[in-house]
């Protein structure tokens, strides 16, 4: 525990006696604030009983005595130093000349800034001594190890096997019977009905005539489309004319008279 | 065994608990600053058993010392842990069509399934032990053709693949009726046709030509 | 104590002494298969006494659980196994007032310290595991802060931040509250003795006055 007060002890003890050590000493600390707080602890009492004007004091003799060693000053001990002449100065003026912040309350804050940094400096030094794993605990030299295999275990059950080749085989099979399968009339064929049944009368004849009396329904369907191309296509040729009465109207066909032998 | 340690007892079993190596008597004896061996040995058997009956155990082996797990505890160290999950449907019907088919290659299970499949879902099935790589169908290209194993037989409950209902159970069993009845359905739903998807409905004997 | 140990209790021994890393009642639940946490607790609380009068004791740090060997014999284990990085007083500095102030800023951080952090005392004790970031402060700005972690816990040898020697009595004093609250709550209570102070001599005897 005590191992935290030696290291910044050591610098300033050694800065008093002579003035190379001096130099050495600053640049072991680090920052004026690190300086001010070891010339703190060394007037030996609690940082809140602390005299910032001895301390003062003592900040400038130190800075001083470098100065004359013509020893380099880093900028901000300097800094420091002008800040802690102005700050003395202020404290021993009357109180009316006085500005805003008073001196005391830069006392204040500077006391209260080296009481912070001193508790932490002190917590360093007693984490630091504590029992640390690899200095005073030791862990398991040679642990085995746990070793965690992820493995996943696959589930699924017969009636999902068959299920699934079911819709295979419904999904794909479908396709070919009602592509394949599906009962047409082409229309090659509906026009060699409609140009052969032409040719039997001069009579208006409906389109609903043309088609297959006793065919399916789909067949049907099929057969009134091919038969109305087949028609058209009759009427272009000059074979056959067309007329309807109105939109939705019976469609009517009837072979042209002129055409009958071509 | 409840008495309070001694120190050497104490010093032994740390310095063995922290040391990267098995360590001998002499190792020991050194390290704890030249104690006779005699002593060492002593309270290495004091240590052997009093963790005898515990989760750790100090053992000997070619003279020298140290700590490990209990043999029957040893499981503990390799855990495996067991996740369970259902096969996806992409790879129930690569399963089901493996089962049917078999051997059969990788384009053939597309060309039935009629989609792709990913490498991952094959990979899947074997990691499950249900499919494993059959040789290789002597045709150009030499596709890697598949099977299904032993393991697929037992976890599906199957005696042997002939006990896979045919093509006729399954219709029987409807199970081939799942798409025609959703274009059924969507036929009898277009107004105009209403009446003629009536007699369109695919009655069961117009059926064969599906499934041959 | 002299009672053979549980099931349990040898199996969570096994599995802390062969871990390579400290493990959580958590941890350890899911390592053995799901029990319930407050068995695990129990059989760390039976262990934990059972190995406290040992050479390797059973330890919490952070809420994770790990054998060590016990700190009385360090002076046997030391000699060879130094292995212990060591740190400037910069980081060591940086390091407790990371440890008591967390989550803290680096800007906080040099308040408290009166000088810049190099870019490397903060780097060493991330590398070492001690320290991380740990999400930024809503302030302008934005600043990065810092908080320690479990592996810190762990090799100091803490339960939890709470353990922090004297952290109590830091707070108590307000030596963990930033300067400017500290003068705020001096300021308010003490207008009269500032005044008082004002018209003494300032001589070295009465400055006492400020400290109050």
């Amino acid at each position: 525990m005590n191992a935290s007060d030696q290291p910044f002890m050591l610098a300033p003890e050694a800065g008093r006696q002579d003035a190379d050590a001096l130099y050495l000493a600053l640049d072991g600390w680090e920052g004026p604030l690190d300086l001010l707080l070891d010339l703190a602890r060394r007037q030996k009492v609690d940082l809140r009983q602390i005299s910032i004007l001895a301390l003062v004091d003592q900040y400038l003799t130190y800075i001083e005595r470098a100065g004359a060693l013509k020893l380099e000053l880093a900028a901000d001990y300097l800094v420091m130093a002008a800040w802690l002449a102005y700050l003395k100065s202020a404290m021993l003026l009357p109180k009316a000349e006085q500005e805003d912040p008073s001196p005391e309350e830069l006392a204040l804050r500077l006391q209260l800034r080296l009481q912070r940094l001193g508790a932490m400096r002190e917590a360093a030094g007693r984490l630091m001594g504590r029992d640390r794993i690899g200095r005073d605990v030791f862990l398991r030299g040679a642990p085995e190890g746990l070793r965690t295999d992820r493995k996943t275990v696959w589930r699924s059950d017969l009636f999902s096997v068959i299920q699934a080749y079911g819709q295979v085989k419904a999904r794909t099979a479908p396709r070919i019977y009602h592509v394949a399968n599906r009962p047409v009339m082409t229309l090659d064929s509906a026009l060699e009905r409609v140009s052969s049944m032409l040719g039997v009368t001069l009579e208006w004849m409906e389109i609903r005539d043309f088609l297959p009396p006793h065919a399916s329904p789909a067949l049907k369907r099929s057969a009134l489309a091919s038969s109305f191309v087949a028609a058209l296509e009759l009427t272009k040729r000059g074979r056959a004319e067309i007329e309807q009465d109105g939109a939705f109207a019976p469609l009517r066909i009837r072979r042209l008279r002129d055409a009958a032998g071509a | 065994m409840s008495d309070e340690p001694g120190t050497l007892e104490r010093a032994v079993e740390a310095t063995l608990f922290a040391a990267e190596t098995p360590m001998g008597v002499e190792a020991l004896c050194a390290h704890l600053g030249g104690l006779a061996p005699g002593e060492i040995r002593e309270a290495l058997g004091l240590l052997e058993a009093r963790y005898r009956s515990r989760g750790v155990h100090l053992v000997e082996r070619g003279g020298r010392w140290h700590f490990e797990t209990a043999p029957d505890l040893a499981h503990l160290l390799r855990r495996e842990k067991e996740q369970v999950r259902r096969l996806s449907r992409a790879a129930t019907e690569v399963l089901a069509i493996i089962a049917y088919h078999e051997p059969v290659s990788r384009a053939e299970i597309e060309s039935i399934r009629g989609v792709q499949t990913s490498a991952g879902t094959l990979d899947v099935l074997m990691e499950a032990g249900w499919v494993k790589p059959a040789g290789r169908r002597e045709v150009p290209g030499r596709p890697v053709v598949y099977a299904t194993t032993p393991d697929f037989l037992d976890h599906f409950g199957l005696a042997s693949r002939r006990d896979l209902p045919g093509i006729d159970e399954l219709r029987a069993a409807g199970l081939l009726d799942p798409v025609d009845e959703a274009m059924e359905a969507a036929m009898r739903f277009e107004p105009d046709e209403a009446d003629e998807a009536q007699d369109d409905t695919p009655d069961p004997d117009d059926d064969e030509n599906l499934a041959d």
